[in-house]
C-alpha cells in the first residue's frame, strides 16, 4: 500500500515536470491529429464485409481509393456531396462512349500502393471482379449500377481499363465511387487467398491492401482505430496529401459524454450527437456546428399495406391528417432537419419529380375521422407501433405524441421498443404493422428511391407495397435519358405515393456536425460519415 | 484475621433492557481470603454469574455497577481506569468460562493463545513465552504437549479446551480465579477430571477461587464456603458442609431438597404446598398380565448414517406397559438417536421394533404420521426453549395434537379438553393464550408435557426433558412426570445423562456407551453395585452433597 | 403482532430514529402510489410541446420534459409502477425462494442436490446480463421485466430459506409437530416457513430497492418500460442524457424520487433486521 | 499438509462446478436461440442487402442447421477453446474477450479494492460504537450509495469532474489515446505501465481508472460495510474475546487479532459474491465511461443479436465465478483453519 502511494506520488511529480516541459511538443502534434469520436464502432477495414458498420465504411474511404469519387456542391450554404459531379481518383480521367456502354478510365501513373508497388489495371480489374464475384456487400450495390458480371471488366493496357454495361445506366458511375468498389492490392491480397476464401475476405477483413491516403496504425475493433497520413498520396483536391498527420477514431457509446468531449476541445469533430446536445452547443456558440439535412435519408412512419387494418387506403390517409407533424418535428429533433409534411402543392398535384419533396399532410383530425369512418372503422382500432432501441432518443418522444394523438381518433396504440437486430428481424419478415424506420440512398434519385423502398418483397419496402402501375415506372424512369421525360415519370411517382399514401415520410433529419472551430472542410457525405480527407485546421 | 482479598460491599448491577432498567444483583455483600474457596450457588437469575462478571468488569456492555464497591487487595475495581484493568486482568484475577471451546478463539493455535496472554503481562520474548505456555499446558496434564501446541480449539476435546483455558487463566499467576459454570455442558466423567485439576492447581498455586455453579453437589464437593443467591440476593452463606445438611433459609431448604442424590426418592424433592405427590397417593405399578405381548419390544437395532458414521450398533430392549426404563450414557452414546427410532422420527438401518405386538419398524418415518400407533408413542423433547412452535400459543401447541391424531375439531370440546391437560400439567388455564416466549423454562416444560398425553399415549419417550431446567424446576416436573405416569399407566423411556435423575425416576436402566448397551437391570441394583467398570466410573464422578469435600485447602 | 414484539419494535425504534423515518417514508410511498393519480396537478401522460424542457417554476414544480409534460406529476405517478414491478418482482422470487429453498432445506437429499445444482448455474450467470437477456427475448413489457427481476432473485431467496429451514429442521418443535401427526409436506409448509418468513422479509425489503434500480439500469439501455409510461427509471436514464445540455431537473427529480424510495426501503430493511435479529435483543 | 487438504478441497469444489458451467453453456445457448432476433438478417443491413446476403450469413453462422446440430457444433467448438466468431467486431470471439477481459478485470479490481479499503474501516468503526452517531453514520452512507443507480453516478462523477472541474482525464477508454500503450505483458494498464517503467503513463492510466472504479465501488460497499460490521459485532461479542479480556490482551490486540481476523472470515465470503457480481454487471459503468471492456461488449452483441460473444461472455463469466469461488475457498482455507474437517 505504501509502496503504490509513493510511487503514484512520484508518477505526479513526473508528470507535472513533463506537462512543463513538454507540453509544446505534445500541442504541436495534437494540432496535426484529428480525434472523431462516435457511438458507433469500426469492425472491420474491409467495407464489403457483411455485418460492415458506417464508420468502417467512413475509414475505408481513408484507407482505399476507388476510380472515381463525388464532387460536391453547395447546398444552403453547406457543403454536400454531388450526385452529378464524378471526378477521378485512382482514375486520372474517364471517357464514356457515346451510346453510354462503355466507360473508359486512364489510371494515375504516380499512383501507388501503400507498400509502394504501382497501381495497375490489374489491381482493378481484380477488386472490381470481386466486388461483383464474391459474396459480399459491393455485389447488390453495383447491381443497382448494371454492373454485375466480371465479363464486363476489361484490361486494356497497364494503365487504362474499360467496363461494358449492357445498357446506358446513369448509375454506373456513381456506383464506382461508393465505398464498396475499392481498389485492392491484388499481389498482396492474392498472397492470402486459401481454396475456400478465393478472394482474401478473411486476412482483408483485419488487414489493407489500398493505396489510401491513411495507413491503418493500430485496429481495435469495436474500440478504437488509429492511423498515420500515407504522405505520397496525392489525391486530395488540387493534387495535395491528406491534412492530418495523425487520425484517431474512437467509440464513445454515451452521447452526453461525446458532446462533453466536443465541448471541452478534446475531441475536434462529431456528427452523432443527440438533436438537444447539438442544439444546445450551436446556443453556446463556442463550436462550429454545421447542421445538414441529410437530403438522401427519410425518416418514415410506416405501415403495412398487405395487413389489416392499413391493407385499406383510407385507414392509411387517416394516419396521414392524424399525427402532430410540428410537435413530433419540434418533440423529437429539436427542429434539426427538413420537414416533408405541411406542403401545399397549389393544384393538388406534386410540384416536382424530386424525391422526397414536402407532401401536403399536416394534423387534421376531422379529416382523420372521416377517411376512418369511410375505411369502415369509426369507432378506431388497436394496433402495435414499433421503434427499436437504437433510435430510441428520437423515436420515443415521437412515438408518445403520435400515440396521444391516434387516441383522438379512436386508435389505440400499443408502443413497442424492440432491440435492433429484432427490428430488422421482424421487418424483413413483414411482421410488423406500423412502426417508425428510416432509410438512406447512397445515389439518391427518384427512380433509385422507388425502386429500392417501395417495390419487391424486400426488407426495404417498408410499406410492402405492391402497385404495378408504381413498379413499372420507377423501372422505365431507371433508363429514362430524357430528363424532361425523367421529370414527369417522379411527378407521376410522387402522385401515386400521396394517393395510395403506402406511408409517411416525416422528415429528412439533420446531421449535425460539431467540430472545434478550427476545423474546415467538412462535407456532407453519401454514406453519411466524415470523409476525414476533407477536413483540415486552420 | 487475614485482610481479605476480595471485599464485595452492598453490590448493585442494572442492565439496561428494552422493559427499562433490570436490576440483577441487589446488594450482594462478601468477602474472601487470599487462597480460599468459594462457591457461589443459585439457579438461573439468581445473578451469581453477573455478580463474578461484575468482580472482573467484564459485564455486557448493558450492564452497569450500579452501587456498592468491590475492593481487591484494596483497590477500588469499580473506579478502575481500563488500563489498569487490563493490568489487572490476567494478572491478578483471571476467569475460566462456561462452554471452553467458545471461549478460545477458533483460528488461533493454542499455544499461541496461552503465549498472548503472558505476553500481556511480561516483556520476554516470543520464545520464552512459547517456552513457558508449553510447560502450562504440562501443568494442566494435556498429553503430548508440544504437539498440542499448534492444535486448534476444534481439534480438541472439550474437557482438554477446558484445560487450555485453564491454562491460560493461571499463565500470570493470578491470586483470584474465578470460574464460572466451568463444567456445564461437559460429560460427566470429564467433569469430575476437570474439576479435581482445578482444585490441585488453586491449591498447589495458592490462589484464591470462586466456583460459580447451579450445581450444589459439585459446590459440596470442591468449595469450602458456600453462598447461595436468590434473584439477586444473597439469601445464605456457610460452610459447606453445614449450608447442605442443615439449611437455614426457605430458599436454600427448597433447594438442597430438590438436588437429587443418590438416595433421594421422588416425593422427596419438593416440599410445601408445590409437592404434588403428597395430594396423590402413589398407586402401585400395574403388574403386566401374563400371555399379553411386551408393550415395546426392539432387536438388533443398528443406524448407519449417510456418512457411513455408526450411530448405534446394536440395541435390543423389551420394555412392559407402565413401565419405566432409563437409557443413560454420555455424549455421543446414541441415546438420543435410539429414542428417535422408537418414536418413528428417524429410520433404523436395520433391526425389529414391535409396539404392543405389532410390528412398527417397517413403517418409515416418512409415513408414521399416518399410522394408528402414532397417538400411542409420544415424546417430550429436551429443551423446552427449542420444544414450542415459537409461532403458537400455549394453547395451539397442547391443541395441535389433538386435532390431528385425535380428530377433534376447533370448538368448545377442544378447548376444554386442552383446559384439562392443562390443569393435570399445573399450567395455570390464563397462560393457555401467551406464546412461548412469554413464559417461564419450567411453564414451557409443562405445556411440552401437557402435548405428549393429550391423546393419553401408552408409551412416552423423554429425551433429556429436564437437563435444561433449574434444580427446583426440575424436581417439580419429575414428580409431575411420575405421577402422570402412575395416573394413566404410562411407559416411560426415560433418557439422560443424569444418573441421579434416572435412578430415582426408573425401574430399570439401560447404560449405553459408543452406540452399544454396556450394562442393563434394575436401576437401584446396577448404581449401587455397578458390573462394569464404565458404570462404576460414571457412578463415581457424580458429585454428591454427602461427599466431603476434596479441596479444602487454604 | 403480538403487544411483545411491539415493544420491541419500539425500543429499536428509539434507538434508531432512521428506521422509524424510513418506515414513514415507506408509508408516504405507497399512499402515492394509490392515490397518485388524483392528487397530481397535471396529466402525467399529456404532451405540451409548446412548453417542452421548461425549468422548475411555480407552474410546473419540477419543469418539463421534453414533450412538455409536467415531470412532478409524472413523478408522483410513476410510484406505482415502481412499487408495483418492485413488489411483484420481488414477491414472485420470494414465494417461489421460499416453497423451494424450504422443501429442499428440509429434506434434503436428492431434491436438494438437484435444487442447488439448477441454483449453481443461476448463479454463475452474470446477472444483470441474464435479466438483459431475457427482457430482450420475451420483450419489454413490465411483466417480463418483473419476470427477468424475479428469476435473477431467486437463487439467493432459495439459498436464504435453505438454510434457515436448516438449522430449524432438528428442533424440537418441529419433531413435535411429526409426532403431533403431520407429514414432512405440512411440517415445512405450515410450520417452518411461517418461521422462516420474518427473516425473508428483511431480505425482501432490502431487495426492493434493488429491484427498483434493476428495472432502471435496464431502462437506461433501452429494455426499460415503454413510453409513455411513467417511471422513474426510465425518466432517469432519459434525464441522464440532459445532463449535459444543463436540463438538470429532468434527471435530478425522477433520481430524487428513486434514491428515497431505494433508500427508504434499504433503511427499512436494515431497521427490520434490527427488530428480528435476536442478538440485537438484549 | 494444511496446504495439502485445502487443494485438494480446491480441486474438489473444481469438479464438482463443472456440471453448473455445462448448464450455463447449455441455457445461454438455448437462450440466444429464443431471442426473436435473426443476427443474419441485421447485419445483412447494408442498403439493397437482399436475400442471398442474409443467406450467406446465416450459413456462415451455422444458423441454416438445426438447432440440436447447432448446439452439437457449438459444444465441440468449445470444447476446442474455439467460441465462435463476433459479426459485430468481425473477429473471434476468443480473441476479443482475451483482449476485453483485463480491462475489465483491473477496472473491478480497482473497485473492490476501493470499496474494501473503505468498508472495512467504516464497518469495524460502526461495530465499535454500535447504536452510535458513527453507527448511524456508516448507514447512512451506505445505504446513499447502493440507492444511487451506477449510471446516474456515473455520469454525474463525469460531469462534475470532467466537464466542471476539469481534473479528471476525458472518460474514453483505461488511458489517455495520446499515451502510448506499454508492452502488455498482462493486459493491466497500472501492472504494465510500471513494468514499462512509464511513470506517466501509469497515473494517465490511474487517472483514467479512478472515476469508474469509484463508481462501482460505491454501489458494493454497503454489502461489505454491512458484512464487516455484523460479523465484528458478533465476534467482538464472542465467548473468546470475552477471555481475550479476562487474560488483559490489550485493546488493539483483542480487535485485530482476535475480533477481526475472526470477523474477517464472512468478508472475504461476501467480497467474492460481490467481485463476480460486479465483473458481470458492470456493463453500465462500462458503458458511461467507454471503457473497452467485456461486459460492454456482450451488451452491443445481446442488442444486436450476435450469439457467440454473448455466449462466450456468459461463459467466461460463470468461469470466473467459479475461480473466484476457488480463490474464496483457498483463501478461507488458509485463514480458518476448521475449514479442513468440514
Amino acid at each position: 500500500m505504501r509502496l503504490t502511494y509513493s510511487k503514484q506520488m512520484l508518477g505526479a511529480a513526473a508528470v507535472l515536470a513533463l506537462l512543463v516541459a513538454a507540453g509544446p511538443v505534445r500541442a504541436q502534434t495534437r494540432a496535426e491529429t484529428l480525434r472523431y469520436v462516435t457511438g458507433a464502432s469500426v469492425n472491420t477495414l474491409d467495407p464489403n464485409i457483411p455485418g460492415s458498420t458506417r464508420e468502417a465504411f467512413a475509414v475505408s474511404l481513408s484507407t482505399y481509393d476507388r476510380l472515381v469519387s463525388f464532387g460536391r456542391k453547395q447546398l444552403n450554404g453547406k457543403w454536400v456531396f454531388d450526385l452529378d459531379s464524378i471526378r477521378g481518383e485512382l482514375a486520372e480521367s474517364y471517357d464514356v462512349s457515346p451510346d453510354g456502354l462503355k466507360i473508359t478510365f486512364h489510371l494515375r501513373k504516380d499512383a501507388k500502393f501503400q507498400d509502394g508497388t504501382p497501381v495497375t489495371a490489374d489491381d482493378v480489374k481484380w477488386s472490381l471482379d470481386r466486388a461483383v464475384t464474391a459474396k459480399i456487400l459491393g455485389k447488390a450495390q453495383l447491381l443497382t449500377g448494371s454492373l454485375t458480371d466480371a465479363s464486363q471488366f476489361k484490361v486494356i493496357d497497364a494503365a487504362t481499363f474499360e467496363v461494358t454495361l449492357p445498357k446506358p445506366d446513369k448509375l454506373a458511375l456513381p456506383n464506382l465511387a461508393t465505398v464498396y468498389p475499392i481498389i485492392i492490392n491484388s499481389k498482396l491480397a492474392k498472397a492470402h487467398v486459401t481454396e475456400e476464401d478465393p478472394w482474401a475476405q478473411a486476412w482483408l477483413k483485419e488487414n489493407t491492401a489500398g493505396s489510401g491516403a491513411y495507413i491503418i496504425e493500430t485496429f481495435k475493433p469495436g474500440e478504437q482505430v488509429i492511423l498515420k497520413r500515407n504522405d505520397a498520396w496525392n489525391r486530395g483536391p488540387g493534387g495535395k496529401q491528406a491534412f492530418f498527420k495523425r487520425l484517431i477514431v474512437q467509440s464513445v457509446p454515451e452521447a452526453a459524454t461525446r458532446a462533453n468531449l466536443v465541448e471541452k476541445g478534446d475531441v475536434d469533430i462529431v456528427i452523432d450527437l443527440q438533436a438537444s446536445d447539438a442544439q444546445s452547443l450551436e446556443a453556446k456558440g463556442k463550436l462550429q456546428v454545421i447542421s445538414t439535412p441529410q437530403y438522401n435519408a427519410i425518416t418514415f412512419v410506416s405501415m403495412n399495406n398487405q395487413m389489416a387494418p392499413f391493407d385499406k387506403v383510407d385507414v392509411r390517409r387517416a394516419i396521414a391528417y392524424a399525427l402532430p407533424y410540428d410537435d413530433m418535428f419540434k418533440a423529437a429533433l429539436f427542429g434539426r432537419g427538413a420537414p416533408l409534411t405541411s406542403a401545399t402543392w397549389s393544384d393538388g398535384k406534386p410540384p416536382s419529380g424530386a424525391f422526397p419533396i414536402p407532401q401536403p399532410i399536416k394534423l387534421d383530425l376531422d379529416k382523420a375521422k372521416a377517411y376512418l369512418k369511410a375505411a369502415g372503422y369509426p369507432d378506431g382500432f388497436s394496433t402495435t407501433f414499433s421503434f427499436n432501441v437504437g433510435q430510441a432518443a428520437t423515436a420515443e418522444p415521437m412515438a408518445a405524441l403520435l400515440k396521444e394523438s391516434l387516441a383522438k381518433i379512436g386508435i389505440k396504440i400499443d408502443i413497442q421498443k424492440l432491440p435492433d437486430a429484432q427490428m430488422s428481424t421482424q421487418i424483413t419478415e413483414k411482421k410488423l404493422p406500423f412502426f417508425t424506420e428510416g432509410v438512406v440512398a447512397w445515389l439518391p434519385s427518384t427512380d433509385y428511391f422507388y425502386r429500392n423502398f417501395y417495390t419487391g418483397d424486400q426488407r426495404w419496402n417498408y410499406s410492402s407495397i405492391n402497385n404495378p402501375e408504381l413498379t413499372a415506372i420507377a423501372q422505365e424512369a431507371r433508363f429514362e435519358a430524357d430528363k424532361v421525360k425523367y421529370e414527369a415519370d417522379g411527378k407521376l411517382l410522387n402522385a401515386i405515393h400521396f394517393d395510395q399514401m403506402p406511408q409517411i415520410p416525416l422528415w429528412q433529419p439533420s446531421q449535425d456536425a460539431v467540430m472545434a472551430s478550427s476545423i474546415e472542410g467538412y462535407t456532407y457525405q453519401f454514406h453519411r460519415q466524415v470523409d476525414y480527407r476533407d477536413l483540415s485546421r486552420k | 484475621m487475614t485482610k481479605p482479598l476480595l471485599q464485595i460491599d452492598n453490590l448493585h448491577v442494572t442492565f439496561s433492557t428494552r422493559r427499562g432498567p433490570v436490576e440483577a444483583v441487589r446488594g450482594v455483600s462478601l468477602s474472601l481470603a487470599p487462597g480460599e474457596t468459594l462457591g457461589i450457588v443459585g439457579e438461573s437469575g439468581s445473578g451469581k454469574s453477573v455478580t463474578g462478571f461484575a468482580v472482573t468488569r467484564l459485564l455486557d456492555p448493558a450492564g452497569k455497577i450500579s452501587a456498592g464497591r468491590i475492593l481487591f487487595r484494596d483497590r477500588e475495581i469499580t473506579k478502575m481506569s481500563n488500563a489498569s484493568l487490563r493490568e489487572m486482568h490476567g494478572s491478578a484475577m483471571a476467569m475460566i468460562f462456561q462452554n471452553p471451546r467458545g471461549a478460545l478463539n477458533p483460528i488461533r493455535a493454542i499455544g499461541a493463545q496461552i503465549a498472548d496472554a503472558i505476553l500481556a503481562h511480561r516483556k520476554i520474548s516470543a520464545e520464552a513465552a512459547r517456552g513457558e505456555a508449553l510447560d502450562l499446558l504440562r501443568a494442566v496434564q494435556i498429553r503430548d504437549p508440544e504437539k498440542r501446541m499448534s492444535a486448534y480449539p476444534h481439534e480438541l476435546s472439550g474437557g482438554m479446551c477446558q484445560r487450555v483455558m485453564i491454562a491460560m487463566a493461571i499463565s500470570s499467576n493470578p491470586s483470584l480465579l474465578i470460574a464460572d459454570e466451568p463444567t456445564t455442558g461437559l460429560d460427566v466423567t470429564t467433569q469430575k477430571v476437570v474439576m479435581d485439576l482445578l482444585a490441585n492447581i488453586a491449591a498447589e498455586r495458592g490462589m484464591a477461587t470462586i466456583l460459580i455453579t447451579h450445581d450444589l453437589g459439585l459446590a459440596a464437593r470442591y468449595c469450602r464456603r458456600v453462598v447461595v443467591m436468590e434473584q439477586g440476593k444473597l439469601v445464605e452463606q456457610a460452610e459447606a458442609l453445614t449450608l447442605f445438611r442443615a439449611p437455614n433459609h426457605p430458599y436454600t431448604k427448597r433447594l438442597v431438597a430438590a438436588s437429587p442424590t443418590a438416595t433421594s426418592r421422588v416425593e422427596d424433592l419438593v416440599t410445601g404446598e408445590e409437592n404434588l405427590l403428597a395430594a396423590v397417593p402413589a398407586a402401585p405399578l400395574p403388574t403386566p398380565v401374563h400371555g399379553t405381548p411386551p408393550l415395546l419390544d426392539v432387536k438388533n437395532l443398528v443406524k448407519r448414517f449417510d456418512d457411513g458414521t455408526v450411530a448405534l450398533k446394536s440395541f435390543s430392549m423389551v420394555m412392559a406397559a407402565g413401565e419405566s426404563v432409563g437409557l443413560v450414557g454420555e455424549s455421543g452414546s446414541g441415546k438420543s438417536t435410539t429414542s428417535r427410532m422408537i418414536c418413528r422420527l428417524l429410520d433404523q438401518s436395520e433391526g425389529t421394533i414391535n409396539f404392543n405386538g405389532e410390528s412398527i419398524g417397517h413403517l418409515p418415518a416418512r409415513d408414521f404420521h399416518r399410522a394408528p400407533q402414532r397417538r400411542d408413542i409420544q415424546i417430550v423433547f429436551q429443551d423446552p426453549n427449542e420444544s414450542l412452535n415459537p409461532r403458537f400459543t400455549a394453547f395451539d401447541c397442547i391443541a395441535h395434537p389433538l386435532m390431528r391424531l385425535a380428530g377433534m375439531r376447533n370448538g368448545d370440546a377442544l378447548r376444554q379438553r386442552v383446559r384439562e391437560c392443562a390443569s393435570r400439567v399445573g399450567l395455570p388455564s390464563d397462560l393457555l393464550e401467551r406464546f412461548p416466549h412469554q413464559l417461564s423454562g419450567g411453564q414451557k416444560a409443562r405445556i411440552g408435557i401437557a402435548r405428549a398425553i393429550a391423546c393419553r399415549p401408552r408409551l412416552l419417550v423423554l429425551d433429556e426433558p429436564t437437563a435444561a431446567l433449574d434444580v427446583s424446576v426440575q424436581a417439580v416436573v419429575l414428580q409431575l412426570l411420575d405421577r402422570l405416569r402412575r395416573e394413566d399407566g404410562l411407559a416411560f423411556l426415560f433418557v439422560s445423562h443424569d444418573l441421579n435423575v434416572v435412578r430415582m425416576m426408573c425401574q430399570r436402566t439401560i447404560v449405553l456407551r459408543n452406540g452399544a448397551i454396556v450394562e442393563e437391570g434394575e436401576s437401584h441394583a446396577l448404581f449401587d453395585n455397578p458390573q462394569t467398570a464404565y458404570t462404576r466410573e460414571l457412578v463415581e464422578a457424580v458429585p454428591n452433597i454427602e461427599l466431603t469435600p476434596v479441596a479444602a485447602a487454604g | 403482532m403480538s403487544s411483545a414484539t411491539f415493544q420491541h419494535a419500539a425500543f429499536i425504534l428509539r434507538g434508531n430514529p432512521i428506521t422509524g423515518i424510513a418506515a414513514v417514508g415507506a408509508a408516504l410511498l405507497t399512499v402515492l402510489a394509490i392515490f397518485g393519480l388524483w392528487i397530481v396537478p397535471y396529466d402525467p401522460i399529456a404532451s405540451d410541446v409548446a412548453h417542452a424542457l421548461m425549468p422548475p417554476s411555480a407552474a410546473h414544480w419540477a419543469g418539463t420534459d421534453q414533450l412538455g409534460r409536467d415531470v412532478f406529476s409524472r413523478i408522483i405517478v410513476a410510484a406505482q409502477l415502481d412499487l408495483a414491478i418492485a413488489l411483484s418482482a420481488v414477491g414472485i422470487s420470494f414465494v417461489l425462494g421460499a416453497v423451494i429453498g424450504a422443501l429442499c432445506g428440509y429434506s434434503g437429499g436428492r431434491l436438494d442436490r438437484a435444487v442447488g445444482r439448477f441454483v449453481d448455474v443461476l448463479m454463475a450467470f452474470p446477472l444483470f446480463v441474464l435479466a438483459m437477456a431475457m427482457v430482450a427475448a420475451l420483450g419489454n413489457r413490465v411483466e417480463n421485466i418483473v419476470i427477468a427481476t424475479a428469476i435473477i432473485n431467486l437463487p439467493f431467496y432459495i439459498r436464504f430459506a435453505r438454510a434457515e429451514v436448516n438449522v430449524r429442521r432438528n428442533l424440537g418443535w418441529v419433531e413435535a409437530a411429526r409426532a403431533s401427526g403431520e407429514s414432512h409436506v405440512s411440517v415445512v409448509l405450515r410450520f417452518l416457513l411461517p418461521n422462516v418468513l420474518p427473516a425473508m422479509v428483511v431480505q425482501m425489503s432490502l431487495n426492493l430497492g434493488w429491484a427498483i434500480i434493476n428495472a432502471a439500469g435496464l431502462s437506461f439501455i433501452g429494455l426499460g418500460v415503454k413510453a409513455p409510461t411513467p417511471e422513474w427509471g426510465i425518466m432517469v436514464a432519459e434525464g441522464a442524457r440532459f445532463i449535459s445540455t444543463g436540463k438538470w431537473w429532468l434527471v435530478a427529480f425522477p433520481g430524487l424520487a428513486l434514491m428515497l424510495a431505494v433508500l427508504c426501503f434499504n433503511l427499512l430493511g436494515d431497521g427490520l433486521r434490527d427488530i428480528l435479529d435476536p442478538r440485537q435483543r438484549t | 499438509m494444511k496446504l495439502a487438504t485445502t487443494a485438494k478441497r480446491a480441486a474438489r469444489r473444481f469438479a464438482s462446478s463443472l456440471p453448473a458451467l455445462f448448464g450455463v453453456l447449455i441455457f445461454t445457448f438455448l437462450l440466444m436461440r429464443v431471442l426473436p432476433g435473426d443476427p443474419a438478417v441485421f447485419f445483412a443491413s447494408g442498403p439493397n442487402a437482399g436475400k442471398e446476403e442474409i443467406e450467406t450469413i446465416r450459413k456462415q453462422m451455422g444458423l441454416d442447421k438445426p438447432v440440436p446440430q447447432q448446439l452439437a457444433l457449438y459444444l465441440y467448438d468449445v470444447g476446442r477453446g474455439n467460441l465462435g466468431r463476433s459479426l459485430m467486431t468481425g473477429q473471434n470471439v476468443t480473441k476479443d474477450l482475451k483482449e476485453r477481459l483485463p480491462a475489465s478485470l483491473e477496472l473491478t479490481f480497482s473497485a473492490l479494492l476501493i470499496a474494501l479499503v473503505l468498508a472495512l474501516p467504516l464497518g469495524i468503526l460502526a461495530a465499535l460504537r454500535p447504536g452510535s452517531l458513527i453507527d448511524h453514520g456508516v448507514r447512512l452512507f451506505c445505504a446513499l450509495g447502493v440507492c444511487i443507480p451506477t449510471f446516474v453516478s456515473g455520469l454525474l462523477l463525469i460531469y462534475v469532474f470532467y466537464y466542471l472541474l476539469g481534473v479528471a482525464p476525458d472518460p474514453t477508454g483505461r488511458v489517455d489515446i495520446f499515451i502510448s500503450q506499454p508492452p502488455s505483458r498482462t493486459g493491466f494498464l497500472l501492472i504494465d505501465f510500471l513494468l514499462a517503467g512509464d511513470l506517466d503513463g501509469w497515473w494517465a492510466a490511474f487517472k483514467q481508472l479512478i472515476l469508474p472504479a469509484c463508481t462501482m465501488a460505491l454501489f458494493v460497499i454497503a454489502p461489505l460495510a454491512r458484512i464487516t460490521r455484523a460479523s465484528m459485532l458478533a465476534s467482538l461479542g464472542s465467548d473468546f474475546v470475552r477471555t481475550a479480556r479476562s487474560v488483559g490482551l490489550s485493546w488493539w490486540r483483542i480487535v485485530v487479532t482476535y475480533a477481526l481476523r475472526n470477523a474477517i472470515l464472512p468478508v472475504i465470503t461476501i467480497a467474492g459474491i460481490v467481485f463476480s457480481t460486479m465483473l458481470g454487471a458492470n456493463v453500465l459503468v462500462e458503458k458511461v465511461f467507454s471503457w473497452p471492456g467485456v461486459a460492454s461488449y456482450a451488451l452491443d452483441a445481446l442488442l444486436s443479436s450476435d450469439y457467440a460473444p454473448v455466449q462466450g461472455f456468459v461463459l467466461l463469466m460463470a468461469f470466473v465465478f467459479v475461480i473466484v469461488n476457488l480463490v474464496v475457498d483457498v483463501l478461507y482455507g488458509i485463514a480458518d483453519p476448521r475449514i479442513s474437517i468440514g
